[in-house]
């Protein structure tokens, strides 16, 4: 029995990590989410370790079916990740990605707000890492925005669970809804990092701009942790089901236009969570298994079509879609991995992603939500566009750029074979995945209704792709910035900021010379009148004094007199 | 345009003749679907999807819609690479 | 011994006037100073013993000649004037032991003896009028005091020293005149010159006119001795120009004399608080403390001479006296005695430790000081700690005295004047401060390189004064306990 | 207890005639063991009074031993010592003059820290709290350049003409209202002064105080960063300004009142002032570039935390600002020692030269990230665990804004602090650097400032134990 959080062994695991060199590091990494997870496996249920501090009982280990998936999906995900950085030997990522994780899986089990808002702050500095890693200049002027956004969502969550303690008495990490002030304050916070439509911006800017393993990593935690927590806190939030609406269709339109594939898939995760975050919103038990399943498989589908572009950038150096193409020659064990993480979020029958979306499209049409249930159909074929269709195809498919590069490291393929066994696993066998979900389960995914309406939708979205780009009506690939709502901040909100700059500094400069100024005159006044040579420091003239003298007694008199 | 703009679209076309296989083979299963869901098929998620070719309606204008739509909304979006540096 | 006792208030006076003649007499330097040391020291005792026997016994009233007042002169000793007597002895005592090697380097052996000569007639005048009862014996040993001080001034190492003395002298001289005027007029419509006689006489017809011209003139020849703004100008120069002792000696007792002279006047003859304030005079008081307060610092700032910038310093100090009396209130008046104590003491300190550095560097401009900390560590580590007490830092016994001036203030509900104390010790901390910071961070001039900490002779003296601005800094039971029995004597004119 | 202050004396009697630096080292280990005892003591409940003398009526020169004191007390001796062997590393690394003198005023100014800490009364505590305004001065101009000495001026005006101005008249004023100055639970005027007077009265507290920085008497702080950098560390983190701020929570715990504060709103404006010093500190420090600058308004803005509390002076709050005392202590001393470590190693000063530098000094940013995690208020450093306290306390006083407040500072805490990191890992050092790579700082000074940034992370396990022992002290409200 393990008498502490398994997340702090990845955590303090990740402290050997840069001593460590080559295969001992790697057998390390892999060994640290392994133990992690028979310790949980060996876990019976329940609230298991408690610490007290401020007068409250921090839950530091609530074990159930919810906690459990997510850990599990995490660790998976923590050791596919490991083999996928084998070859760095930078001695930065690997214990930030350690820790990351681990705190993730720490939060997960986290029974109280605080210990939460605790694991959520230390998934927020430990994730910079894999961003800054990256050592360009873009990167880090993405990480600072990235750090600032995350740092103040854990901020938010801080204000709301202290508004929480004060007007409860309690902070125990149940059900909190919107219903009051530190309710909305932690819906916030827990909604930037689930990337709701607004404060979705930080995701797009700087997942693109990590590590090629850095990005993989960041994939799986923050947003997922997310989507746990809103389920825990916020199930059956009638507004999220529009929040998530939105989330599945918008980001369809940017990731069209998008050039770089990374953020493309960026987009592609925001809508991957706008399911989730729907099912969420719904809050049926069915509609819970949803989002926790579709969490799972997303997790690999995604974490693997990142590997498999992160292989392409590895090799090639970049990840920009009009610079990609026909390497499909060159590279074919990532392609068919690609293809294979592809066919999985376009939720093609067999493939994962299709026996988790199913659950989630059957409870929103279950519940009667046929608005959100044909927005929700509508994003799917936008995903089959974008990333089923569009990935594959500008980078191994499209016309060569007579780039020749090698296959990827064997590393890589080893994690993408995983990845990609897995998404092909679970797609037909997802029984598997059913046990694991939160509620008992009946839901057979596999019906003929089922599988031809995915389909039909999924094929003739794809013939539509292929007609209008031969019409050329599909937009060009373009280096370029397509503006999303971090422009407010990067633009107007960085101008205001160097206005407000300037300003203070030009205010203190003419108030300090001003009154250094002031000051001088008034000294030289002084020093006029009182100095060596000033009317009160004469003392020679023995006259003026006497007539000082007969001023005052005059004056005395007169006073006195009076 | 003034933007450093990827490969012309007209090069894409001098791959597509090698799809063709494939594109015939993928035509062929679209209608042998439609068939399969105009014939034996009911679905009943919603009181929608019984209308008959709904998915594949569904599936071919929503994409064409969205894509029409982006191509609209990058006129509004589009900014140089270098656009947020300094 | 009972004889001793009985005649101890004529011993006060007679003992250094004796020793002054002595050495007139004698004419050899260093047996003069003997003779004034064990004199100074003599009548510091006798200062103590007064003190002692007032405290157990209450007022003492000697008659010179066994002559009864109102006839003959009566020396009366009370609490106020024993205090003010201990504080006259007191820095004489401990001055006279640093005069010898002062004085001795410069003058030949007669001059010494003039020196000491006139050095124990200035002390003999100012205990003469502390102690005695009679206003017209007041003027005699104001003249002898007066007359003796000038002299010392002229002695001084610059030959301005002549000039300032010439002025000290004229303006002294003004001020002595308008005195002896007022305890005429006095003298004319009472009949007595007995002090005892006058206040128990004068309440009747105190509003009458002669009685306030006599007022005014009083006013304004009093305050021309204690240099009272603006009529301090003799002052600056009469400390920079004469000897470093004479400077450290007058400061600390001439000054407080006349402020006694003022106290004597105004509550124990005219009746205490309540006529005090019922005349104009608390408001030109207050005025004129204030703007000696602050212009006489803002000079003080701006002086590079330190010897003049200590003796505007105290004109300030004086301000802040002046501005205690004003309000005639217990409190207030406890302020103004503990801070004349004290400052006596720190000025003379100061005054002595500027003499070490004149006896060794020649010089006390400030610019030519820099680094000097460094090569007369003990002089100017004393310096700073009495610098800190002139400041009025907490721990130091300048602390103590503004403490009661500032309590007295706001007492009164006057704020501000509370500001403005605090804000005037904030100049004076400019004034130190200039020559704290050339001392220590800067490095020296080759003269300063060359130089030796002072002789031993004249630090333990000035350390002497430093241990007691230090000590009366923590235990006030002497200084401003005394004082406050002092200050409820004058405010109900107890005599 | 009372021989126990008497080692503590003989102590400080020792100190003044140590010049070396084992000697300096060992005073502050004696020092140490002292205050700890004597903490240990306070634990068991024990609260012994001594007092030295009385000076006259209401002004007592007398010593009390309770927890905050103690508190504060065992922090500052206990980075002594860590900063005597920085000290030692930094003077000697950069051929300091005059090291002599400086080990003695230092000693004289932990002496007064000491005696502000124990101080019963707000006279003692005032002299003392002089004291160490007057020790600190030569260490300020220590370098006696131009420079040091403008900086020295400013220091000394600022601190003693606060105190004068401000903090006698508050003193007389206390006297007045109350016939003393003891310190005594739920404050001495809060039965006879009117919601106006309170109020005017904390103002002249909280601006004769200077040496908590409020704005906008801050402008000591920055100008007398030209000390030597354990100065900054030790004074300008530790104990001089940490005066300040305690000096205030005593004023407002043991002279006005915290419940008293609470019923009649006199805090209010401080509220509102300390919230704006808070925030417009953080944005000055983002706009310095030398490190030691952007430190220095760092602490300001820190500083002002406290205050904040302070003014909230709701029981949570006030923990809060006790713990943030402890807290802030350790993370700014953290990022002094690295300030100076890069000073001595690198010789360099602003944060624009730090490119990569974390590569040649890994030991020393590391714990300067760490440092800064904690500062900034995140886990698992300890500065959350105040900041948590704060926001609580605001809370419990009804001024929730203020956790807006905190959050925003946080915020720009990152985007001050962080980029040094940033940059110190991130980017590629310049050509010559690579050619002429800088080695680690001496290991007197990185173990230090390692040490320090490991209690930071320590400490934050520890949340319970602060707890236990602040608690005890607020229930006696």
């Amino acid at each position: 029995m393990i008498e502490f959080p398994p997340g702090l062994i990845l955590i303090f695991g990740a402290i050997l990590v840069p001593i460590l060199k080559g295969y001992v590091r790697l057998v390390w990494t892999l060994i640290l989410p392994l133990f992690a997870f028979l310790v949980i496996l060996s876990l019976p249920n329940g609230n298991l370790f408690s610490l007290n501090a401020f007068g409250q009982e921090l839950q530091l280990m609530r074990v159930d079916q919810l906690s459990r998936l997510f850990s599990y999906v995490f660790l998976l995900a923590s050791f596919i990740g490991g083999i996928y950085s084998f070859h760095l030997r930078d001695s930065i990522e690997a214990p930030a990605s350690l820790i990351y994780g681990g705190a993730s899986v720490g939060a997960v089990f986290c029974g109280d707000l605080l210990s939460l808002f605790v694991f959520w702050e230390i998934t927020a500095i430990a994730s910079v890492f894999l961003i800054l890693a990256r050592k360009t200049a873009r990167a880090r002027s993405s990480a600072i925005r990235y750090l600032i956004i995350q740092i103040g969502s854990g901020m938010l969550l801080f204000a709301g669970l202290t508004i929480r303690w004060h007007q409860t008495g309690n902070i125990d990490f149940g059900h909190i809804g919107l219903d009051s002030p530190g309710g909305l304050l932690i819906f916030l916070a827990f909604g930037i990092k689930c990337a709701f439509p607004l404060l979705h911006s930080w995701l797009v800017d700087a997942y693109p701009e990590a590590t090629v393993t850095g990005t993989v990593i960041l994939s799986i935690f923050t947003t997922k942790l997310a989507i746990y927590v809103l389920a825990r806190g916020f199930a059956g939030t009638e507004e999220l089901i529009w929040i998530g609406a939105i989330m599945a269709s918008f980001p369809i339109f940017y990731a069209i236009l998008e050039n770089d594939l990374r953020r493309v898939l960026s987009y592609s995760l925001i809508n991957q969570l706008g399911f989730m975050v729907v099912a969420i919103g719904i809050g049926t038990e069915m509609a819970l298994n949803g989002a926790a399943a579709h969490a799972f498989t997303h997790i690999i589908y995604k974490a693997l079509l990142l590997m498999s572009v992160g292989a392409l950038l590895y090799r090639t150096g970049t990840s920009l879609g009009s610079q990609l193409g026909g390497l499909f020659k060159s590279m074919p064990l990532t392609a068919g991995f690609c293809m294979i993480g592809a066919a999985s979020i376009s939720a093609f029958p067999f493939f994962s992603g299709f026996v988790s979306k199913a659950i989630i499209l059957s409870a929103v049409a279950h519940e009667g939500y046929f608005v959100t249930w044909l927005v929700l159909l509508f994003a799917s074929a936008g995903t089959l566009h974008y990333v089923g269709i569009k990935i594959p195809y500008f980078a191994f498919f499209s016309s060569q750029p007579g780039i020749k590069v090698k296959e990827a490291p064997i590393n890589m393929l080893i994690a993408m074979a995983l990845a990609a066994a897995l998404c092909i696993f679970i797609g037909v066998y997802p029984s598997l995945l059913y046990d694991l979900l939160p509620y008992p389960i009946n839901y057979v995914p596999y019906t003929a209704s089922h599988i031809l309406s995915q389909s039909l939708l999924l094929l003739f979205s794809a013939s539509a792709f292929i007609i209008l780009l031969r019409k050329g009506i599909y937009p060009k690939q373009l280096n370029s910035t397509h503006l999303d709502v971090d422009w407010f901040y990067r633009k107007p909100g960085r101008d205001l900021i160097r206005y407000i700059f300037i300003m203070t500094s030009s205010f203190y400069n003419h108030l300090g010379s001003n009154l250094i100024d002031r000051f001088e005159r008034f000294v030289y006044q002084l020093y006029r009148h009182h100095g060596p040579h000033g009317v009160l420091a004469r003392t020679w003239p023995t006259g003026s004094m006497v007539l000082w003298v007969a001023v005052l007694l005059v004056a005395y008199l007169l006073f006195y007199f009076i | 345009m003034n933007y450093n703009s990827g490969k012309p679209i007209s090069g894409l076309r001098s791959q597509i003749p090698k799809f063709v296989n494939f594109q015939n083979i993928f035509y062929f299963f679209c209608v042998l679907l439609l068939v399969i869901d105009f014939s034996f098929i009911t679905h009943h998620e919603t009181s929608f999807d019984s209308i008959p070719f709904f998915y594949a309606a569904f599936g071919f204008f929503g994409s064409v819609i969205f894509v029409i739509l982006a191509v609209k909304i990058r006129k509004l979006l589009l900014r140089a690479e270098d656009y947020f540096d300094d | 011994m009972s004889f001793m006792q009985e005649h101890l208030p004529a011993l006060q006076v007679v003992l250094p006037l004796v020793a002054a003649s002595l050495c007139a007499l004698f004419r050899v330097g260093y047996l003069s100073w003997l003779i004034t040391l064990s004199s100074s020291i003599l009548s510091f005792l006798v200062a103590v013993f007064l003190l002692l026997r007032v405290l157990e016994q209450g007022i003492i009233s000697y008659e010179i000649g066994g002559w009864s007042p109102p006839f003959g002169i009566e020396y009366r000793v009370d609490l106020i004037n024993a205090f003010v007597l201990l504080i006259v002895s007191c820095v004489s005592a401990v001055i006279v032991p640093y005069t010898q090697k002062s004085i001795s380097a410069r003058f030949g052996s007669t001059e010494q003896s003039w020196f000491y000569c006139m050095y124990l007639l200035v002390l003999t005048g100012l205990l003469g009028v502390t102690i005695t009862g009679d206003a017209f014996n007041i003027f005699v040993f104001l003249e002898i005091s007066s007359l003796a001080s000038y002299a010392l001034i002229a002695m001084g190492r610059d030959r301005r020293g002549l000039t300032a003395a010439y002025q000290y002298l004229i303006m002294g001289t003004i001020g002595a005149t308008f005195i002896v005027i007022g305890i005429g007029l006095l003298w004319a419509m009472t009949g007595t010159l007995n002090l005892y006689d006058l206040a128990s006489r004068l309440p009747e017809i105190k509003s009458s006119r002669p009685v306030l011209a006599a007022l005014a003139f009083l006013t304004v020849g009093v305050s021309l001795k204690l240099a009272l703004f603006p009529l301090h100008l003799w002052l600056p120069n009469a400390y920079a120009y004469g000897p470093s002792v004479a400077s450290a000696f007058l400061a600390g007792t001439a000054t407080k004399v006349s402020i006694y002279l003022l106290l004597r006047f105004f509550f124990t003859i005219f009746g205490g608080a309540t006529f005090f304030t019922e005349t104009p005079l608390p408001e030109i008081l207050k005025i004129l403390a204030l703007i000696a307060m602050f212009a006489a610092s803002i000079v003080a700032i701006f002086q590079s001479n330190i010897k003049r910038m200590l003796a505007y310093s105290s004109v300030a100090q004086i301000g802040f006296i002046i501005l205690g009396i004003s309000y005639a209130t217990e409190t207030s008046l406890t302020g103004a005695m503990t801070h004349m104590f004290n400052h006596a003491i720190m000025k003379a300190g100061l005054f002595l430790l500027l003499g070490a550095i004149m006896f060794r560097l020649g010089s006390v401009k400030i610019e030519e000081l820099s680094g000097i900390g460094r090569k007369m560590p003990l002089t100017m580590a004393g310096f700073v700690i009495l610098g800190l007490s002139l400041i009025g830092a907490p721990g130091t016994a300048g602390f103590i005295s503004k403490w009661y001036l500032g309590l007295g203030a706001l007492e009164q509900g006057e704020w501000w004047i509370l500001v403005l104390i605090v804000s005037a010790s904030l100049l004076t901390m400019i004034y130190i401060g200039r020559v704290v910071e050339v001392a220590y961070f800067r490095e020296p001039t080759d003269e300063v390189v060359q130089l030796k900490e002072a002789p031993l002779e004249m630090l333990w003296p000035a350390y002497l004064l430093i241990a007691a601005a230090i000590y009366f800094g923590f235990d006030t039971s002497f200084s401003a306990d005394l004082a406050r029995q002092a200050a409820v004597l004058l405010v109900n004119a107890v005599y | 207890m009372i021989p126990l202050i008497g080692t503590f004396f003989i102590v400080i009697l020792n100190r003044f005639s140590n010049f070396r630096e084992t000697v300096t080292l060992i005073t502050s280990i004696l020092l140490f063991a002292a205050v700890y005892k004597i903490f240990i003591c306070v634990i068991d409940g024990d609260r012994s009074e001594f007092l030295v003398f009385s000076i006259t009526t209401g002004l007592n020169f007398a010593f009390h031993v309770e927890p905050l004191g103690a508190l504060f007390a065992l922090v500052a001796s206990f980075l002594w010592i860590v900063n005597s062997i920085y000290s030692i590393g930094y003077m000697r690394g950069n051929n300091e003059p005059r090291q002599t003198q400086f080990y003695a005023a230092f000693a004289i100014a932990l002496s007064a820290t000491m005696g502000i800490a124990y101080s019963s009364n707000l006279f003692t505590l005032f002299v003392f709290y002089e004291v160490l305004t007057l020790s600190t001065y030569p260490l300020v101009a220590h370098r006696a350049d131009s420079n040091a000495r403008i900086g020295g001026r400013i220091y000394l005006i600022y601190l003693i003409g606060a105190s004068i101005i401000f903090f006698i008249p508050a003193l007389l004023w206390t006297l007045i209202l109350a016939g003393h100055l003891d310190f005594k639970i739920g404050g001495i005027i809060s039965d006879v002064a009117s919601p106006g007077t309170t109020g005017i009265l904390l103002a002249l507290f909280v601006f004769g105080i200077g040496k908590a920085a409020l704005m906008p008497l801050h402008g000591w702080l920055p100008s007398a960063m030209v000390a030597p950098t354990p100065v900054s560390a030790l004074l300008h983190a530790v104990a001089v300004v940490k005066a300040g701020v305690f000096t205030i929570l005593k004023v407002v715990i043991y002279v006005i009142g915290s419940d008293h504060l609470l019923q009649t709103g006199a805090s209010e404006w401080l509220i509102y002032l300390a919230s704006f010093s808070l925030i417009a500190a953080s944005v000055i420090a983002l706009t310095k570039d030398n490190i030691k600058a952007r430190l220095a308004y760092s602490t300001v803005s820190q500083l002002s935390y406290i205050i904040l509390a302070a003014a909230i002076a709701t029981p949570l709050a006030l923990m809060g600002a006790a713990m943030h005392i402890v807290t802030h202590a350790f993370g700014k001393i953290t990022l002094f020692f690295v300030a100076g470590a890069i000073h001595t190693s690198a010789h360099k000063t602003r944060v624009s030269e730090l490119n990569g530098i974390g590569y040649s000094m890994p030991f020393t940013m590391i714990a300067f990230f760490i440092g800064a995690l904690s500062i900034i208020g995140l886990p698992p450093l300890v500065g959350v665990w105040s900041k948590l306290y704060i926001a609580l306390g605001s809370m419990e006083g009804e001024n929730s804004w203020v956790v807006a407040v905190l959050i925003i500072s946080s915020l720009l805490n990152v985007a001050y602090l962080m980029p040094i990191v940033i940059r110190a890992f991130f980017s590629s050092a310049s050509e010559t650097e690579i050619t002429n790579p800088i080695s680690e700082a001496p290991w007197f000074c990185v173990v230090p400032l390692s040490l320090t940034a490991l209690i930071c992370l320590i400490l934050f396990f520890l949340p319970g134990y602060f707890e236990s022992y602040l608690a005890e002290f607020l229930s006696h409200k």
